[in-house]
């Protein structure tokens, strides 16, 4: 008689549904690429416009500050500050809020209360950061978040 | 034989035990699958009743008489490898394979039929209900053509024979599987409303 | 030690065990800025807290995980080490890379360190988990390509076992996927979409494959169980890991700008991931309860056990509860994730490595296991940490609903700051509970020095390794 | 399913009957499907009906091909179970939104 449960087709399951299970998320991602750009709005990207420029210097400062290590930015990043991926809105789509806001933090933070740090960018720098944000906002997010809160 | 071995052969099922710990998980996703498909369909009966009238009833009808008619080939390998009917097996599995092959054919056509259209995963959620369960089950047929091509290959070679031929059996029940959710798959989709 | 190159394991245990106590110290300073926001504010911000707590979790599991390679591949595979020396150079540039790239955080402010080291020319940093400076990307590759040679070398010429191939795998699926952290285009969704290939594809994916093959290897070595049976339902439960994590992902896909249908089969595929994590729990349990010995090193067995249910618990059951879409539509990026964050790193990743440490490091010492006094020691360090951690994981818990509530589900959502002060007893907790995880740490590493000094003393473990008739099945 | 009475060989073997069941079944549910006008469909109990088809199917798949039939313990159940979960929660679905 037989094995009844064996160590050589317990490999081949694991191979072969890995690699089962690999191509069929491939598949998806597939279709996923030839879906995005009607959801992630890469035609604000174009970098042979303003915007896009602006777009693209404003992801870099928020990266070279490290504003995820406090926010998230569409639910994703550290819980300890605001969501971000709708501050624009949550701001009444205003981008010069957004800069005053970033503007008016103190050098030595709120005595007892959670602290942004002052970051000195210029005029120019502001509003790439606002318009990073702004675009952020309008990616098709499936409806994300609940309410404008965050 | 022995009391010990009747036992043993009361209590598990044929093929590999690995397998069927495979095929648990595998008909899980699909009862899943297949609720969320029903529940789904509470929120917006109108556009699954819809949209269901466009599928093609008849390439549904022939690809469940294609997958039934496989599995029947695989058992009736079994049979004849029981007997030691080596070539008659292969031959069994050949058939098998080729019900496989009609599947894959129709079920291409289909779904060159629904691109043309413009259907897409994205398309609503009664499109992407039907596209994703249904090649999901496609990547199944496959992923079991290949299973039974390696066995057929293994027979060939003389690699079963009446007493030992647990590696077939495995094979098979995993086509079997294949049938199986297919044939929740056909009506759920394509008939009830 | 059968090989006498296993010995490179030993800087790699100690370094791993030293980050990690780093890691717990900033994870108490993050807990205080939780509750007291500008504790050490401006000179350590809560993001510069954070990246080293989370950074320095990274490179210590890695460390973990090059330590245990290093030790079980040779006694796997039957030989020694293909380059020892490799393997030792590698530690010192591994450790040197982390140490600057700390260092760096904590003394230039972020920007100024992204300009120093070049960012604009490839942008990688400022991305939740992989803010390292390229340069230490670069290393992190270079390290990694050394390690899977030296590796995959010495498995090539050895006895090819299924824990030695599967932790192989695993570790080349890590240095693959990492690459994907050098994608970082302006398009912020598919920033995104690839930046999961490398966090979910490393923690729910092949991170699996190396914690199962060493948590088979030491239930091989603790109970004497047949290898053909450890193997088999090592195989099983990583092919179980893979099918319900690949697709899995998609979990991660449902807000952040991608196609709808990845909230069902996201949610579909998730909701089995608990399945390998309680297949594992049902296996170790199943392994120490059919031993064929006693070893006399029951720490490790402690911790081995404790890692399968832990890690069910934390990623399988707090993972469960917020994974269905319908329901992470309210609980995204809040509380409840760094929840299961905390549970599901501590139950699957920081376990399994220190029942490795546990494992080896006597034996790396030259003795089968340290004394009892040692042991009770690392036993009442599992039971602070880990019930500290599940603690930490319930009042986060607790935060996570009544955030979830007040800022998203009522008909009058409060803006996040103020909901954050109404949940702040939560946090207060938290850090309670976090204060004993650090003492706990700290019975840990005090055990260390118990064991040399029982040792020097020629105190022996209590218990022979006794060896049991074979159960009867 | 085979035996070594030569006699055998000229009854119709239990798995080409039960092949013809789910034939003729799966050409009943076809035909249900189509016989309806297309915009109105085949209406609630014959989707029901349908239903209980596939699910019999299903079970005979089980026991002849898989070869469940005759097991004892927890596997001769196993399918049968999958069954019955997915379609009661199918049922359920259909007879609230009908």
């Amino acid at each position: 008689m037989a094995q009844v449960f064996t160590k050589s087709m317990a490999r081949n399951i694991f191979y072969g549904g890995s690699v089962f299970f690999v191509l069929l998320f491939l598949a998806l991602t597939l279709d996923t690429s030839l879906t995005l750009p009607e959801r992630d709005q890469r035609h604000q990207l174009d970098p042979s416009t303003e915007v896009g420029q602006r777009i693209a210097e404003g992801k870099r400062l928020w990266e070279h500050n490290n504003c995820i290590g406090c926010h998230t930015l569409l639910g994703e990043g550290a819980y300890f500050a605001p969501e971000l991926g709708n501050v624009y809105t949550r701001f009444g789509n205003n981008k010069e809020a957004i800069k005053a806001f970033i503007q008016s933090r103190p050098a030595y933070g709120i005595p007892g209360r959670r602290s942004m740090p002052r970051f000195n960018f210029s005029d120019a720098e502001l509003d790439a950061i606002a318009e990073f944000l702004k675009y952020s906002s309008e990616i098709n997010t499936a409806g994300w978040p609940p309410n404008k809160q965050g | 034989m022995t009391a010990t071995i009747a036992t043993h052969q009361d209590r598990y099922p044929p093929g590999d035990l690995a397998i069927w710990i495979f095929i648990l998980a595998e008909l899980a996703v699909f009862a899943i699958f297949f609720a969320a498909y029903a529940f789904a369909r509470m929120g917006d009966v109108a556009l699954f009743d819809h949209y269901q009238a466009t599928l093609d009833k008849d390439a549904a009808l022939l690809n469940s008489l294609a997958l039934i008619t496989g599995s029947y080939c695989v058992v009736r390998a079994l049979a004849a490898m029981r007997e030691d009917h080596r070539a008659a097996s292969v031959r069994w599995l050949i058939a098998a394979l080729g019900m496989g092959t009609l599947f894959l054919v129709v079920k291409s056509l289909e779904y060159a039929h629904h691109l043309a259209a413009g259907v897409r995963l994205s398309t609503n959620t009664f499109y992407m209900f039907y596209l994703s369960l249904t090649f999901f089950h496609f990547m199944h047929v496959i992923m079991g053509m290949v299973i039974l091509a390696a066995v057929a290959w293994k027979a060939h070679r003389g690699g079963y024979s009446a007493r030992e031929h647990t590696g077939m059996e495995t094979g098979g029940v995993y086509w079997h599987m294949v049938d199986l959710v297919w044939l929740i798959l056909f009506p759920l989709v394509y008939v009830m409303r | 030690m059968k090989y006498r190159s296993q010995a490179v394991a030993r800087p790699y245990f100690i370094a791993a065990i030293g980050l990690f106590l780093a890691q717990i110290v900033f994870g108490v300073i993050l807990g205080i800025q939780y509750v007291v926001g500008d504790f050490l504010f401006p000179e350590i911000p809560f993001n510069v807290a954070r990246m080293v707590h989370t950074n320095t979790l990274i490179v210590w599991i890695l460390m973990g995980f090059m330590g245990a390679a290093y030790y079980l591949i040779p006694e796997e595979t039957e030989r020694e080490l293909y380059s020892p020396l490799l393997a030792h150079v590698m530690f010192w540039v591994f450790l040197a890379a982390a140490a600057l790239t700390v260092a760096g955080y904590l003394i230039v402010p972020y920007a100024r360190l992204a300009e120093l080291t070049g960012n604009d020319i490839l942008p990688t940093m400022g991305r939740e988990f992989l803010e390292q400076p390229t340069i230490t990307k670069v290393g992190i590759v270079i390290v990694a390509l050394a390690f899977l040679f030296n590796i995959g070398m010495t498995v090539l010429k050895g006895r090819k076992t299924a824990v030695s191939l599967v932790m192989l795998i695993g570790l080349l699926g890590l240095a693959l996927l990492f690459l994907f952290s050098f994608y970082n285009p302006t398009n912020l969704v598919l920033d995104k979409y690839y930046w999961w290939w490398v966090v979910h594809l490393w923690v729910e994916g092949v991170w699996e494959l190396i914690l199962g093959s060493m948590l088979a290897f030491v239930l091989i070595k603790t109970t004497g169980v047949d290898r053909e049976v450890v193997e088999k339902w090592l195989y099983v439960i990583i092919a179980m890991a893979l099918i319900t994590g690949l697709v899995g992902t998609g979990h991660h896909y449902f807000w952040i700008g991608a196609p709808e249908y990845w909230q069902w089969w996201g949610s579909i595929f998730s909701a089995l991931e608990p399945l390998p994590f309680f297949m594992m729990t049902v296996f170790a349990f199943n392994m120490v309860n059919q031993r064929r010995r006693n070893h006399p090193n029951r720490a490790a067995v402690l911790w081995a056990l404790g890692t399968s249910v832990l890690a069910f618990i934390g990623a399988g059951v707090w993972g469960f509860l917020h994974t269905l879409a319908p329901v992470n539509f309210y609980t995204h990026g809040s509380q409840i994730t760094a929840a299961h964050g905390h549970m599901a790193f501590f139950g699957a990743y920081v376990l399994i490595n220190i029942t490795m440490i546990s494992y080896a490091m006597p034996l790396l010492n030259g003795r089968e296991a340290n004394s009892m006094r040692s042991q009770v020691l690392e036993m009442w360090s599992f039971w602070l940490m880990s019930v500290s951690m599940v603690f930490i994981t319930l009042f986060l818990t607790g935060a996570g609903i009544l955030q979830v509530f007040l800022q998203r589900f009522t008909d009058t959502p409060l803006p996040f700051m103020v909901v954050q002060e109404k949940i702040a007893l939560f946090y207060w907790l938290r850090l309670i509970s976090g204060l004993v995880f650090l003492g706990g740490l700290v019975v840990y590493i005090t055990s260390f020095f118990v064991a040399a000094r029982d040792a020097r003393q020629g105190i022996a473990p209590v218990a022979k390794d006794a060896e049991l008739a074979p159960v009867n099945p | 399913m085979s035996s070594s009475n030569p006699s055998r060989s000229f009854v119709i073997r239990p798995c080409t009957q039960v092949y013809l069941a789910l034939m003729g079944l799966t050409a009943t549910t076809y035909l249900i499907g189509t016989a309806a006008a297309p915009e109105q469909g085949p209406g609630l109990g014959l989707s029901l009906l349908v239903l209980g088809f596939a699910l019999l199917k299903s079970h005979l798949i089980g026991d002849y091909f898989m070869g469940l039939r005759g097991l004892h313990g927890p596997w001769r159940w196993v399918i049968l179970l999958w069954l019955l979960i997915p379609g009661g929660l199918i049922l359920t679905a259909f007879v609230l939104s009908a």
